[in-house]
C-alpha cells in the first residue's frame, strides 16, 4: 500500500536521529542482566520507563544499568486511566530524567488496555502546550491519529494489537492508512509477538517499531531482540525496494521461450 | 502524620520534602526520582523547602521497568 | 506451531553445508549486473537456472557470471508437465552443469503452475534411483511432502502461493504441517512477495527460503536481495528465540505494582 | 535434413553431433551445454561419434536464467 | 468468542421491538421500484434515509414509497463533520421525519469516511440530553463504543470497514471486544460486502446488521437481499448453538472403532 | 473470484438431482434421535454413514431411522489408508446399501487426516471403472482435483481444513481455483465449524457443502443444522448477486450532492 | 434578498418561510420537509410567521435515498 | 475355527457365511449388511453357497454413524 515516505535510514523524531528504528520497552525481563544484554543485540537507542513508587528494600540500579547502554529514556504514563494522572505522570517523568519526552498511554479498558481516545488528546494538548515531545499510544484509528499529529505529537505510536498479546497487526489497512493520514513518524506500538510482525509493519510504512514483551518475555529475549533487529532492517529494506504486486495467478519466473521438444514417448 | 507512597507515614506536619526523601534514604541530588504532592509535582529545586501539612499525600516516584 | 529443528546456524542438504538460507531464482533480472550485484547483496550461495534452446545470437555469458559469484548452480525442470520431460531435462542439467542436484518441477496447470502430484512422485523416483538430489517444487499437501521425503528427496520445497504471484503464504497451517510430516529440509518455493513473508516462513520451521521474482522484478532488486537476507535471518532467530503465546486480551507490560495514586481531582 | 531447435536443418544424415555444435560456434568443450537427440541425452563423450539419422530431432541447450 | 446474549428471537432498541436484525440503506439503488422490492426480500423494517436539499425538479416519492413499504425511518447525519451541523441535521430530520431515532454520523475523513471521536462524543451527549435514540455509527474501538453506551445511546454502530468498500470486518477480535464491553445492541455498520461477512458479524456477537451498497450496488440487489436475510439468520443461529471449537489437528468423524482389517494384499 | 456456474437452484450430481446443496454426515450426534431431528432441520437429502463391524451387543436402528428421514445413504470409504482397503470397503457398500454412489476417502496421514493424493487418483480410477459414482474426498489442489474430474469422478470434494478441525477455509484462493478448474460439482468436505464458513463456501462458487462435526458436535446440533440450512442458502443467493467490488477506501452511501450548508458557527 | 439552498434567490426580507416554501411548489403540510434558517430549525409550526431577514441562509432539506 | 470379525471364533472350516451371520442373529436378508472373506465380497447371493476355510478371515460389517 504505502511505501515508507523517508529515503535515508535514520529517523527523526522532534529533531532527535536516531539510527535503530527499533524501540524497547524494558518491562518482562528476566533479569536486568539480560534487559542490557537484549539491548545491546537489539541495537535500540531509545528504551521506555515508566514510574513507580520508590521502593525502600529493592532499590534498584534499572537507571544505572540503562545509562551504561547508552540508551535514552522514553518514560511512559502506564497505569494512568485520565488526562490528569498521566498529565501529572508526564510532569514527574521530566522531573525525574530531565527529558521532555513522553510516551503518553491513557487507558480506556482493563481488559484490552486500549488508549481512552477522548482523555488521551486531552493529555496531548496539555502536554504539547508544556513544550514536551509527546508520542502517545493510540489507536488504529487514522482519523484520531491525525488528530493527534494535528495537536502536535512528535510521532504516533499505533497498536497493532492489545499490549501483551503477541497476535501482531489485526488491522494492516488501518496502519497504512494512518501512514497517509500523518506527516509525524508511525510507530508500531503494542502487539508485536514475533519478528515477521515486525517486518510487516515496516513494510506497511511504520517508520519504527517498539517491542516490549515480545523480547523481553520470549524464551531466548537476547536471541529475540537480534530476530527483531533484523526484521526492522528487513522490512525497511523491502518498504523502499518496490515490491513486486499480488496476483491471483501465477507469473512464470522462467520463461517458456526456447523450452526444448523432446518429442511424445 | 502524612500518607507517604500510599501509607501512613510518622512525619510531623512541617517537615520538608527533603527530610522525607532522608527517610527513605534518598539523597536530595538522587538520579531519577520524582515527588508529588497533593497530586502537585514539587520540583527538586523545592524539596529542601517544601514543607508538608498535615495528611499530605506524598509520592515518591522512581524509575522502573516497564512498557 | 513448531520451531525450527536444528539449533546450528548452517544448513546441510544431502551432505552440501550452506551459510545462506536464501536460494535465489536467476530469472526476471533487468540485466546480468544486476543479477550479480542482487546475488551478492542475498549472500546466496545455491541460485537455479534453467535449461534452454540455445540462442546463437544472444550467446549470454550466464554461466561465467554465476561462476564469477562464486555460486552454485541448481538446476531446474521449470516447463515440465510430464515425469518423461522432467527426468529427460534433469539428465541433460547434469550433462551440462556437472551436477547431481536438480529442482524438480513438474507441472499440472498453466494458470496456476503448481505441481502435478502423480507425475511429480514418478519424476522424483526415478531420478532418485538415478543418483540425483532431488529437491521438488510441490504443492502445501504435507502427505505429499511426507511421500516425496520418503521416496528420498533431499529435501521438498512447497508452494506458498502460485509462482511470481507474490500473494506470500496463503496456508500457513499447512507449512507448519509439512515441518512435523518430514525429517528433511523444508524450502518454501514460490509465493514470497516481500520480507514479512520469508521472516514468516522462517518462524513456521522452514530451513530456507527460495525467492526469484520478489528480488528479480522489485523495482531495485538490490535492496530487496539485502531485505531478503535480513528477513531469513531474523525469521530464523524468531524461530528459534521462542515467542510468546497468542492471546485475545492484554498482558500488561508495565506492572501496576507501585502505581502511584494521585488522588481524584 | 535434420530438425535443430525445433526447426528444419540443412544437415546431412551421417553428420555427427559434434559438427552440429560447430554449426552452432559451439566447441566440444563448450561449458553449460547439453544435447538430446530423439528425446535421449548424448552425453558429451560422444559428441564426436554420435552420427545423426536422417530427419532426427536434435535439441541444443544451455544455461538460461530462471526459476 | 462471545456469544449472542438474547435468547429471544427478536431485537429491542430503545424500547422498539423488530422482527428483522437487517437494517438497509436507501442509498445507491438503480430506481425506487428496485429499492421497494429489495426491501420487501430482505425483510428489514428499518431503513436509512438522508437530509438533502429539496430538487424543484425531481421531487422524489421516497417517503411515500417507503410509507408503503411499511417500514421505519432512521434518519442519519451522513455528510456531516462537526459536531454541530450533526446535532442540527438531527434536529431537522425530527422535524422532517417525527421521529427520535436518528443514525448519527460524524465523519473525520473524506477518504475513509470513518468517525471522529471527539466530535462524535459531543454530538451524541447533546442529542441524548435533547431526548433523541441515538445510534451512533462509530470505529471497532471497544473504549468509544463504551464510552457511547455510557450517554446514553440506544445501540452502537461500529464500523466492519470503510462505508461502501465491501471489505467485510476487517478486525474480528475488536467487534468480539464491542460486543463485551456495551450492553446496548451492537449493529455492524460498513463494509459488509457478501453474505458471509454478514453471517460473521453475527456470529462474533452483533444484534443486528446494516448493509446498503453490498445490497444496492449489487448487481442483482433482490437476490442480495435476500441473500442477506437468510445469512443474519444463519449467523444468528449458528451464534447461539455453541460451536465447535477450532483445532489444528484433525477429529475424526467417522469413528476407527469397529474398523474391518482386510489383511495385507 | 468465481460464481457459481449453474443458475437453477437445484444441484445435480451423476444425474440425481437434489434440492438441498447441504450433505451432512451423521457421527458424532448425542443420540439417533437428535440425529434424525437435525437432519430434518438441514433440509439435507444426502447423508454419509461407515462401515463398521456388526456389533452384536448394540444393533442399532441407524439405517431405519435414516430410511425413516427419507434421505439417501452416500456411504464412505472412512479409515482407509490404502486404494485396495477403500475399493474393498466401497464394494461391500455397494452390498450392504444397494448404492453405487461412494464417497472416497483414502487417508494418508492420521495427525490430519488428510488424503494421500497417489493412493486417491488409484482408487477412483478403479472405482469409476467399476460403476461407481465417485464423490472423492480431496485436497485444495486444483490440479488433483482436475485429475479427479479428468478420471470420471462425479463430483469432488475438497477439503477446507482438516476433518473436525473447525478452522473453516484456510485457502479461499484454491477453493476458488479449483471451481475454475473442474466442471463436475464441488462439494466443501471437511474443516467446516460455523455458518459463515459454509456462507464463504457458497460464494467461492462451491456447489454444496458437506457438514459433520460442525452439526453433530454443536452444543445445539438441531439449531446448528437450520443455521447450516440457511447459510448455504444465504451464500447461494450472494453467489449469483454479483457482488460489489472491494475496495481500499470508502465509497459513500449517501450521496454528497445537496448537503445543506448551515454556516460555520 | 435571500440565499435559498445555497443559491441567490430573489425573495425580499420580511417574507416569511411559507411564502418561500410556496415558490418550491411546497405546501406547509408538505411531508418529510424541513427548513433550517440561519442555521437554527425553524419549526413546522412557525413557518407561516417566521420573517426573514436580508440575506437570510434558508435551507430546505427533504429525505433523499442514503446511508 | 475362524477369525470373525477380527477374533477368534469356533466355526468349523466347511460352514457358509449364512451360518456365521446366524450366529450374530443376522438373518440372509438382512438390512444394512456386507460381508467380506479374505479380502474379498462375498455377495449376498453366495452368503448361502459360500464354504469358509479353516483360519478364514470373515469380516461382517453394518452401518454406522459417520462422516
Amino acid at each position: 500500500m504505502a511505501v515508507a515516505r523517508e529515503t535515508g535510514e535514520e529517523l527523526t523524531i522532534a529533531g532527535r536521529t536516531l539510527r535503530s528504528r527499533l524501540l524497547l520497552g524494558t518491562g518482562g525481563f528476566p533479569s536486568l542482566a539480560v534487559m542490557a544484554e537484549a539491548i545491546a543485540a537489539s541495537g535500540s537507542e531509545l528504551v521506555t520507563v515508566a514510574l513507580r513508587r520508590v521502593d525502600p528494600q529493592a532499590r534498584g540500579s534499572l537507571i544505572d544499568v540503562l545509562a551504561e547502554a547508552g540508551v535514552e529514556l522514553l518514560p511512559n504514563t502506564a497505569g494512568c486511566f485520565t488526562a490528569r494522572d498521566a498529565v501529572l505522570t508526564a510532569r514527574l517523568a521530566r522531573e525525574a530524567f530531565q527529558t521532555d519526552w513522553i510516551k503518553l498511554e491513557v487507558i480506556g479498558d482493563e481488559a484490552t488496555l486500549m488508549p481512552d481516545a477522548p482523555e488521551l488528546l486531552r493529555a496531548a494538548e496539555e502536554l504539547v502546550a508544556d513544550g514536551f515531545v509527546v508520542l502517545p499510544y493510540t489507536t488504529d484509528d487514522p482519523v484520531l491519529a491525525r488528530r493527534l499529529a494535528d495537536l502536535g505529537c512528535a510521532a504516533v505510536m499505533p497498536l497493532g494489537s492489545p499490549i501483551g498479546s503477541g497476535m501482531g497487526i489485526r488491522n494492516p489497512y488501518n496502519l497504512a492508512l494512518i501512514r497517509e493520514a500523518v506527516a509525524v513518524p508511525v510507530v508500531l506500538d503494542a502487539g508485536v509477538g514475533t519478528a515477521s510482525d515486525v517486518a510487516l509493519a515496516m513494510e506497511l510504512g511504520c517508520d519504527a517499531v517498539m517491542a516490549a514483551s515480545a523480547i523481553s518475555r520470549a524464551q531466548d529475549p537476547v536471541r529475540m531482540a537480534r530476530a527483531m533487529r533484523a526484521a526492522v532492517e528487513a522490512g525497511r529494506l523491502a518498504a523502499g525496494a518496490g515490491r513486486i504486486p499480488r496476483r491471483t495467478y501465477a507469473t512464470a519466473s522462467t520463461p517458456e521461450e526456447g523450452l526444448a521438444d523432446f518429442g511424445v514417448d | 502524620m502524612i500518607v507517604l507512597n500510599g501509607e501512613d507515614a510518622d512525619v510531623p506536619a512541617g517537615e520538608t520534602v527533603a527530610t522525607v526523601l532522608a527517610r527513605l534514604d534518598l539523597s536530595p541530588d538522587a538520579r531519577g526520582v520524582a515527588v508529588a504532592v497533593d497530586g502537585e509535582v514539587v520540583p527538586r529545586a523545592q524539596w529542601g523547602s517544601f514543607a508538608l501539612v498535615e495528611r499530605a499525600r506524598v509520592e515518591v516516584l522512581t524509575a522502573m521497568q516497564g512498557g
